[in-house]
């Protein structure tokens, strides 16, 4: 009889409120879902529940108050927030940053690329109802901030760099446990894989769920692991090197299918990149003084400018316009890559059920902070 | 003694929750009211000591078939309420009048057959080779009814396509 | 080449010079609310010796240099393409630090686009931005700019549309999904006059907000729910507190 | 009187009690075991050990205020906790926990069928608190919960048609006994029905994998989404209280009941000092164990993904089991 | 009056049979009619039963299985044609129900 009762079930439209306060929304983040059934007629992604004009304030804060306002903007990944702010004043005012610092920025960025893609990794499969994932990815999280707060002192906002290098040196025998922390992320990343790469039900809730080609993708603007699912060669680590990643061996892992389980694949691949991003720049780790020459007052020249990196989420760019008088930038615009992730959401969502929205917000990964800024 | 007390509470409380299910103003709450009904009816069962039917009924019909009522009325339950048009050459006192007299014929007959009963039709079938309610049951359902049974298996089958070709939109 | 605006800043056209690119010391305080708009560069007005500049009244920032490429500096193909292509769509082509802009009118920006994203030398067919910044004192106050990447050229290129308040800048949704959503924000931040824009509603504000906060006009301190139900009646409170302050 | 009436009364007032009690552990046991199996400790704070947590839980849920939603239908939102949970109850009457009378309340002839059809009623709890909230989750996870439930009802009736077939009665002290005469447990006879049960018991008490109905990252909880307080409490006991009956079912029908293992080997006799109810309760805790684990391990199910492998694998295959069952039981 | 024969059976099924009448002359919502005709097949239902339990012959309880089986087939497609009139006309008012094709 349930045959009946389940054919019976798509009679009228209904209209989802799905959010500002819901469990897998990953912050307020509120979906309006027009189902048929339980299947998705249309989306409407409303945000801003979080915007708290970053953009507005950092015009009206001096060039290095602005760093510790970057780390609110995607506050999972904090320091690769500080790098692409930091490189980008750099640039406007063309210092050159010494190699050291280089090299400890990577590795910066490379551990907060694993700290966020064990936060990701953990809430993706939470929402699909692995709950042993999510406190496997925080335990190994974990590991990282202490290695940050070793460094810097903070767990989550770490206003890590300045403009033209860093504010400190590594403490002593750091590198040491940056080493031994590869050596147990490696067999976690195997534990992982273990619990979900094979798992029946986790290739039933990923594969072919919110496929996307790779010349839609690039239409829409996605970046990062989203972007490179579908099969697109892009990563701005390798396209516009940046800090020291030219000095690296490393590879882009890139999907075919372009749909969850490919985007899955590849941000797990990038642990092992990361992993080994870092294994390359501690043991090549070259002695030297840590900041540019970098004036007292910063002055950037008039004029604008604008840097990409690729954070955890994807192409993370700044424009700064300077007017050349003032202490602080007259334009400050970021380009989140979440945001433009979750521009995505639409057209990857329309047509599946309920459930897989809760799949699809997880593999855009975005983070609320970075979309309203 | 036992059985006395269990007749008259479970027929008070058929009687009355079947009039709720024909009063009630919330189709739901006629629903539910209709499934006390059943379980009722079932314990009932269990008093006449036919369990296999007391069981029969609370599966089939309080576990199924009046879950996809209450399916139906919730599905169709938007929308203005059924009982506010009113057809004006709906005679609902006749109607009343006419359930009255059907009670006073039922009565009559009953009084009339016992009144005169001499309940002399006890005609015990064939003795079976099988022991206890259930059994039996199942026994004379494989042998003298055999092909009723079947026709009824057949007609359940007909029934299923019957209702998914009509729920179906896309048909 | 010479745009109308700023014109030609000698000095900023050497990236190498570390001397601050001249300006006369002013207090922008010209801006049309008379109210908190207060922003921090007064303050840091004290700078050394200004020089002249030979135009420009003294006021407010007029606007991002946009000092051309220095002549040595091949151009890339892509940029010659297009202004062989749309030679009257570039208005001026801008190098700094590394980047160029191309400057075009808003009526040919869609041209431009297209060209830039079908182009098989270009083929940008990546936008990875789209914004504003604000110059208020300038009669066309917004630079609306494209950030354009190619994934298949591996190269950038920033457009640079100039517009007035009411100027209609068309939307390149149409070329670029991806800018669907920047435009959005733009419009949300500044009130740039967006033409043939699918979807034109607030994104990161709430929808009833009044005033476009990215603009430099835009009074700094909380409005409060006030500034919402009545902007006006806010600001004529704001400048008789001012005013008594003053006193 | 004492025999029919008094007795009886007091099996099932301990029995409730009983039950309630182990329901209160039981989800202490799932914290404790799902902490282990994720690298935490679990509850630690009350008592030595969290033990007190499993106290704790319970005063606070009474203690907490009881909201009605103010559109809500009054009577059907009182009324659906209770519904959900008296069948649960009910159902343990006929549970034999021991070979002697004195270990179960009643042993009805049809009492695999009585089981059966009581937790068929279950349904009702569901679908009314679903609609009585009047509000939009609470609707699309009943309805996803009673269609469920519904459908693995039907794939399980079909297996345990099979192990009828296998025992030759429905009375669940004959189904034991019936293993005891064979000397070996239906589990080894019966695998692929087993399974089946599991699979089915895991969806009917909509445990992961196939929590869709509760499941909190899409419904924000399901259809006990506007309940709170001691309502709320009736339902959680109504689903721990389903998972014992699941496993209790698995137990008598698979794994022997009381019986100790290898019950016609003699050489193993010196178990039989351990009293009949603990090989049951040790059974019983070793298939919670499982339910717990597999909670712990696994992603959950998508809703039509859910229904596909209720209509289209579990019950081809319980009707196909049947089917083989038939056919050897009329060859041997 | 203590004793309970077949003819407090055959009275309380009478009883429960105009319940059943009742409702399916008196009221107008679909649904609550069929309800109503549930109703009459269980007052029938427990009259084979009772008397099947007086005469000692279970061919009256084979009969309630047959009754019920078909009870399960009337409710399946009869809610199919509510919920497909439903669809085209939004209501189960069988006042409305006055046409035999649209």
């Amino acid at each position: 009889m349930a045959t009946e009762s389940a054919a019976m079930f798509d009679t009228d439209e209904l209209v989802l409120n799905m959010g500002p306060q819901h469990p897998s929304t990953h912050g307020v983040l509120r979906l309006v879902l027009r189902l048929d059934g339980e299947r998705v007629k249309d989306v409407d992604v409303v945000m801003g529940y979080v915007h708290r004009g970053i953009e507005k304030l950092s015009e009206n804060r001096d060039w290095t108050q602005i760093i510790l306002l970057t780390d609110r903007m995607d506050y999972v990944a904090a320091a690769t927030n500080n790098l692409g702010y930091c490189e980008t004043v750099e640039k406007l005012m063309e210092v050159e940053v010494p190699r050291r610092a280089r090299y400890i920025r990577t590795i910066l960025a490379e551990l907060q690329r694993i700290a966020s893609h064990c936060l990701w990794l953990g809430t993706h499969a939470m929402d699909i109802g692995a709950m042993t994932v999510f406190l496997y990815a925080f335990r190994e999280r974990e590991l990282i901030l202490d290695l940050f707060e070793e460094y810097c002192g903070a767990r989550l906002t770490y206003n890590s760099m300045r403009i033209g290098g860093l504010p400190l040196d590594l403490p002593s025998g750091w590198d040491a446990k940056v080493r031994a922390f590869c050596d147990i992320m490696d067999s976690k990343v195997e534990e992982y894989e273990e619990l979900l790469t094979n798992n029946r039900i986790w290739l039933q809730r990923t594969r072919g769920i919110g496929v996307i080609s790779g010349p839609d993708a690039t239409a829409l603007g996605l970046c990062g692991p989203p972007l490179r699912g579908s099969g697109v060669y892009r990563d701005v680590r390798k396209d516009e090197p940046y800090a020291a990643y030219d000095e690296f061996e490393f590879d882009v892992p890139l999907g075919t299918r372009g749909d969850t389980y490919d985007r899955y694949l590849i941000r797990l691949e990038e642990f092992r990149q990361s992993i080994r991003i870092i294994r390359q720049a501690v043991d090549g780790l070259p002695e030297g003084p840590i900041m540019g020459k970098v004036p007292r007052l910063l002055k950037p020249k008039a004029g604008e400018t604008y840097h990409a990196i690729e954070s955890p989420k994807g192409e993370l760019g700044y424009f700064i316009a300077s007017d050349g008088r003032s202490t602080n930038p007259y334009r400050f615009r970021v380009r989140p890559p979440s945001f433009c992730n979750l521009q995505g959401l639409r057209p990857l969502v329309i047509g599946h059920l309920v459930a897989d929205v809760v799949a699809l917000i997880g593999t855009l990964d975005v983070v609320l902070g970075e979309v309203d800024r | 003694m036992a059985e006395t007390i269990a007749f008259y509470t479970l027929s008070v409380l058929i009687l009355g929750l079947a009039v709720l299910v024909v009063t009630a103003k919330n189709t739901v709450h006629s629903v539910v009211s209709l499934v006390m009904t059943f379980l009722c009816v079932a314990a009932l069962y269990v008093v006449l000591e036919a369990e296999f039917l007391a069981v029969i009924q609370i599966l089939v019909y309080a576990g199924g078939i009046v879950v996809l009522y209450l399916f139906v009325v919730m599905l169709v339950n938007v929308g203005r309420p059924p009982e506010e048009h009113r057809d004006p050459r709906r005679l609902s006192v006749l109607g009343l009048g006419l359930a009255g007299a059907m009670l006073l014929e039922v009565a009559g007959i009953v009084a009339y057959s016992y009144s005169r009963s001499t309940s002399s039709v006890t005609a015990p079938a064939g003795p079976s080779p099988v022991q206890g309610n259930t059994e039996e049951l199942g026994w004379l359902l494989y042998t003298d009814y055999l092909i009723p049974f079947e026709l009824a298996s057949v007609l359940l089958l007909v029934a299923m396509v019957g209702a998914i070709v009509l729920a179906r939109r896309d048909l | 080449m010479v745009d109308d605006q700023a014109p030609g800043d000698d000095k900023a056209a050497k990236p190498a010079d570390g001397g601050a690119p001249a300006s006369p010391e002013v207090t922008p305080a010209a801006s049309p609310t008379p109210a908190v708009a207060k922003p921090a560069a007064a303050a840091a007005g004290t700078k050394p010796k200004p020089k002249p500049k030979p135009k420009a009244p003294p006021e407010a920032p007029k606007g991002p240099t946009d000092p051309p490429p220095p002549d040595d500096l091949e151009r890339p193909a892509y940029l010659v393409a297009l202004q062989e292509a749309l030679p009257d769509a570039v208005q001026a082509i801008s190098y700094w630090v590394g980047d160029w802009t191309v400057i075009v009118p808003a009526t040919a920006l869609l041209d431009v686009a297209r060209f830039l994203r079908d182009d098989d030398v270009a083929s940008f067919d990546y936008c990875s931005d789209v914004t504003a910044s604000d110059w208020p004192p300038r009669e066309q106050r917004f630079d609306v700019i494209y950030c354009l990447y190619s994934i298949r050229r591996r190269h950038r290129i920033r457009i640079k549309v100039r517009a007035g308040e009411t100027e209609p800048v068309p939307s390149v949704t149409d070329v670029w999904p991806a800018a669907n959503w920047l435009e959005r924000e733009m419009w949300d931040m500044f009130g740039v006059n967006l033409t043939g824009h699918p979807d034109l509603r607030r994104i990161l504000m709430p929808d009833n907000w009044q005033g476009f906060p990215q603009r430099k006009d835009y009074p700094l301190e909380g409005p409060g729910e006030f500034l919402l139900e009545s902007p006006m009646e806010w600001l004529r409170l704001r400048n008789m507190v001012d005013e008594t302050e003053m006193e | 009187m004492i025999d029919t009436v008094f007795w009886p009364l007091v099996k099932i007032v301990v029995l409730l009690n009983a039950v309630m009690v182990s329901v209160t552990f039981m989800t202490l046991l799932e914290r404790k075991v799902i902490a282990w199996a994720q690298s935490r400790l679990g509850p630690m704070r009350v008592g030595p050990y969290g033990v007190l947590q499993a106290i704790a839980d319970p005063i606070k849920l009474i203690l907490k205020e009881d909201i009605t939603p103010a559109k809500a239908d009054k009577v059907m939102f009182t009324l659906a906790p209770i519904m959900s949970l008296v069948p649960a109850f009910v159902v343990f009457a006929v549970i034999p926990f021991g070979a002697d009378p004195f270990y179960y309340v009643a042993d009805i002839n049809v009492g695999l069928l009585f089981i059966v059809s009581v937790t068929s009623i279950g349904v009702y709890g569901i679908i009314l608190a679903g609609w009585a909230s009047n509000s939009k989750y609470p609707l699309l996870a009943s309805l996803r919960a009673s269609a469920q439930l519904i459908s693995y009802e039907i794939a399980v009736t079909m297996t345990l048609v099979s192990l009828i077939l296998t025992a030759g009665t429905l009375s669940m002290v004959g189904i034991v006994e019936a293993q005891q005469e064979a000397g070996v447990w239906f589990g080894f006879i019966q695998p692929v029905a087993f399974v089946l049960v599991l699979i089915g018991g895991l969806a009917e008490t909509n445990r992961a994998p196939f929590d869709m109905p509760e499941a909190e990252q899409e419904l924000t909880g399901g259809f006990h989404t506007e309940y709170s307080g001691m309502r709320f409490a009736l339902f959680f006991l109504a689903e721990y209280a389903n998972m014992i009956v699941i496993s209790a079912v698995i137990v008598v029908l698979f794994w022997g009941g009381w019986l100790r293992p290898f019950p016609s080997v003699d050489a193993l006799a010196v178990l039989d000092y351990i009293p009949q109810w603990c090989w049951f309760f040790f059974k019983m805790f070793m298939v919670l164990y499982l339910f717990i684990w597999i909670r712990a391990t696994l992603p959950r199910y998508r809703y039509d993904q859910l229904m596909r492998i209720g209509w289209k694998v579990l019950i081809p295959i319980a009707i196909a089991n049947v089917v083989i069952t038939a056919v050897v039981k009329v060859l041997l | 009056m203590m004793e309970i024969t077949p003819a407090h059976y055959t009275v309380l099924s009478a009883a429960l049979f105009s319940i059943g009448v009742i409702g399916v002359l008196v009221r107008r919502n679909i649904i609550i009619i069929f309800m109503a005709i549930e109703l009459m097949l269980n007052a029938v239902n427990i009259n084979l039963v009772a008397h099947s339990q007086q005469v000692e012959n279970l061919v009256g309880q084979a009969f309630v299985v047959f009754v019920i089986a078909v009870a399960a087939a009337e409710a399946a497609v009869g809610l199919g044609i509510i919920l497909a009139f439903y669809r085209n006309k939004e209501t189960v008012n069988i006042d409305e129900m006055n046409v035999m094709r649209w």
